[in-house]
């Protein structure tokens, strides 16, 4: 008895060698009714066009095993069976596009202050802002490619360290960093105006991969929370 | 030719919906060609071999038999009457040239090969849908699973966006700065008890700069906390804790906790420091 | 017997531990896209799916061959492949809700002459037939999907030229329009060519979508007329 059994995995996996199977009519049926179906089928719709008697479950269970290790697998959803595309291959049934969007004037003034003062702690930016920063404005930073996480500042707290990524000099044209306007340059294109305290400067940026003394690496987990693109977030 | 073979292939005229029907034939012919291609198959021969003459004149007895009938015909097919008739007598007659060149054998046989056409395109249809056909004999995936598309924001902004939005914030920051920073301020609460736990139990004579000090972290909050404490340690020895005497104005100011016997003041007057 | 046997459950084990035996991934992405589909695919929409210098078409035969015995087989039409269930299991899967819609007499033979005289007039379909062709008709088949309206013949009148669509393939599980039954009698007995001028020695039927010599295209009135659903305007 467990011979028959075995011979029958056996002739299953035949196939796959490419040799002409010996596959049961009734297994056609199986396939071609699942196949064509618009829905789930349950055992009894099946075992109507099946010759009474048939082992309807077990036939059912003999094409999920020859479907396994197929693009497609015989699958059992609310006590009913269908086909569907192997989980690992989910990719192939989405298409990528890409919309263009604007980032929102938050993000393009925390992704200033990051490129001329990193490494930069969140805090600081907040400060330097004056307004508390939201996560997603960070996240959509991050999605951008144009800012990563550098390490973490050794400080209280051991908060997280930004910086710009290669991706931001490519975005902007920009050949390094140091090609970012200075203050005197700023001042000459008129983006900055009036009198300002003296002691007002603006920092020569450095995107130095190299971590500063007062940063620590990253740790295993902090890429993966930084990395993880928040679905649509965005901060208007 | 008689009313059974008028009503020839009469159920094949149906029309299906949607499609208005042509009053070509009222027995179901698709046509005087049709009409021929019947009389044709009648003679149960070959079609390369058929004889348009004995055709022609087959059609025009029909043609008669549904005009004694009073049937309506279609023009097409009195046309058609009127061309074999024409035919026919050309046939009939010695051949002779004519204008056009076409002689009465080449519009026989221009009609024997439409008719053949015909024939071939109806056998060719059969074939066409006698083959398995989607949806009616063999069918597709009842459950497409649809590809999802993924809109992946491409995010945008320019050199001129990133550096006013820095410009003006750093501006705005500069000028929010210009207010005066907070100041820290050591309250009388604090001062009380920090002298409280620093005189504790001493009953030395000690001066109360020496105990500030320890507070003193930076220059700037030396003000706070000498006048707190000075307050503090005032209230204390209203309170009859704690003892203060001092040499004389601007003196270093000592301090001691109060025991119960009040022990002998140290040299000089004391209690001008309460003026102070 | 018993060595047989064991041989061939060594060969089912090593394909349960991911070894694939003879099928690769590449399998299985093409069989997971033609299930998924809901159109038959083009060689090069599969090649796209695959890594570079993939042999879709080699692969597809062996996957072709491996469905052959199938409930389910892949097959070619219009020249793309799609996935359809064997011929033979018809009496199992026929349903009364999806029978099509019978044709008329007339618009079967109309739509055998679209199909093997393409590209055709109005004219030329009624001088084989013998009979006027009413609207209707035409209108019925273009309704269908199968046929549609090529272009303008270049000729007096510059009447409307018919043709066969993709559906139309399709749905006769034809691959290529040289595939059509009893063509090649059809050319021999000299009862295809002779339909056009002389001078046009370009193949008929042909339902290369490229207008030909003797065809304008059509202009913009044209496909209201023909019953073109007008192009969806898409949003973004």
């Amino acid at each position: 008895m467990g011979n028959v059994a075995e011979m029958r995995v056996i002739v299953g996996d035949s196939e796959s060698d490419g040799e002409v199977v010996q596959r049961t009519e009734e297994m056609r049926i199986l396939e071609a009714l699942l196949f064509a179906a618009e829905e789930p089928l349950d055992e009894k719709t099946l075992a109507a066009r099946l010759p009474d008697g048939t082992d309807v479950r077990g036939l059912l269970t003999q094409l999920q095993q020859e479907y396994a290790s197929r693009g497609v697998n015989v699958v059992r959803v609310a006590g009913k069976w269908t086909l569907r595309t192997a989980c690992d291959l989910a990719w192939l049934l989405t298409r990528e596009s890409t919309v263009p969007r604007k980032l929102s004037r938050a993000a393009i003034e925390t992704l200033a202050i990051v490129a001329y003062h990193q490494p930069v702690t969140r805090a600081e930016i907040e400060e330097i802002r004056g307004v508390t920063t939201s996560k997603g404005t960070l996240d959509v930073l991050l999605e951008t490619g144009w800012v990563r996480l550098r390490g973490r500042r050794k400080a209280p707290g051991r908060p997280v360290t930004y910086g710009t990524a290669e991706a931001f000099l490519s975005h902007f044209g920009l050949e390094a960093l140091t090609d970012l306007p200075g203050l005197d340059e700023l001042k000459g294109a008129g983006l900055i105006e009036g009198t300002l305290p003296a002691e007002f400067s603006v920092p020569v940026p450095s995107d130095d991969p190299a971590l500063r003394d007062d940063e620590d690496p990253l740790e295993p987990g902090d890429l993966d929370l930084g990395l993880v693109p928040p679905a649509e977030r965005i901060e208007e | 030719m008689n009313a059974e073979e008028l009503s020839f292939e009469t159920e094949l005229g149906q029309a299906a919906v949607g499609e208005t029907a042509l009053v070509v034939d009222v027995e179901g012919f698709e046509g005087p060609l049709d009409l021929l291609l019947t009389l044709a198959r009648q003679q149960k021969v070959d079609l390369a071999k058929i004889s348009i003459l004995a055709l022609a004149d087959q059609f025009l007895a029909f043609i008669e038999a549904a005009r004694a009938l009073r049937l309506e015909l279609a023009a097409d097919y009195l046309v058609m009457a009127a061309w074999l008739a024409y035919l026919k007598s050309r046939l009939l007659l010695p051949e002779q040239p004519t204008p056009e060149g076409l002689s009465a054998e080449d519009m026989a046989n221009a009609l024997a090969q439409r008719l053949r056409r015909l024939e071939a395109i109806r056998q060719v249809a059969e074939q066409l849908l006698n083959r398995p056909q989607l949806g009616r004999e063999v069918f597709q995936r009842g459950q497409p699973e649809p590809i999802a598309e993924i809109k992946r924001p491409q995010w945008t902004a320019t050199l001129y966006d990133l550096l006013s939005a820095y410009a003006s914030r750093r501006q705005n920051e500069a000028r929010s700065h210009v207010s005066m920073p907070k100041r820290s301020v050591w309250s009388l609460a604090e001062a009380r008890e920090a002298i409280e736990r620093l005189v504790g139990r001493s009953f030395d004579w000690s001066p109360l700069d020496q105990y500030l000090l320890e507070y003193l972290v930076e220059p700037s909050q030396r003000p706070t906390v000498l006048a707190s404490s000075f307050a503090a340690t005032l209230e204390l020895v209203r309170e009859g804790r704690l003892e203060v005497h001092q040499h004389k104005a601007f003196a270093p100011l000592f301090v001691r906790a109060r025991a119960e016997v009040p022990p002998e003041l140290p040299q000089g007057g004391g209690s001008d420091a309460l003026n102070g």
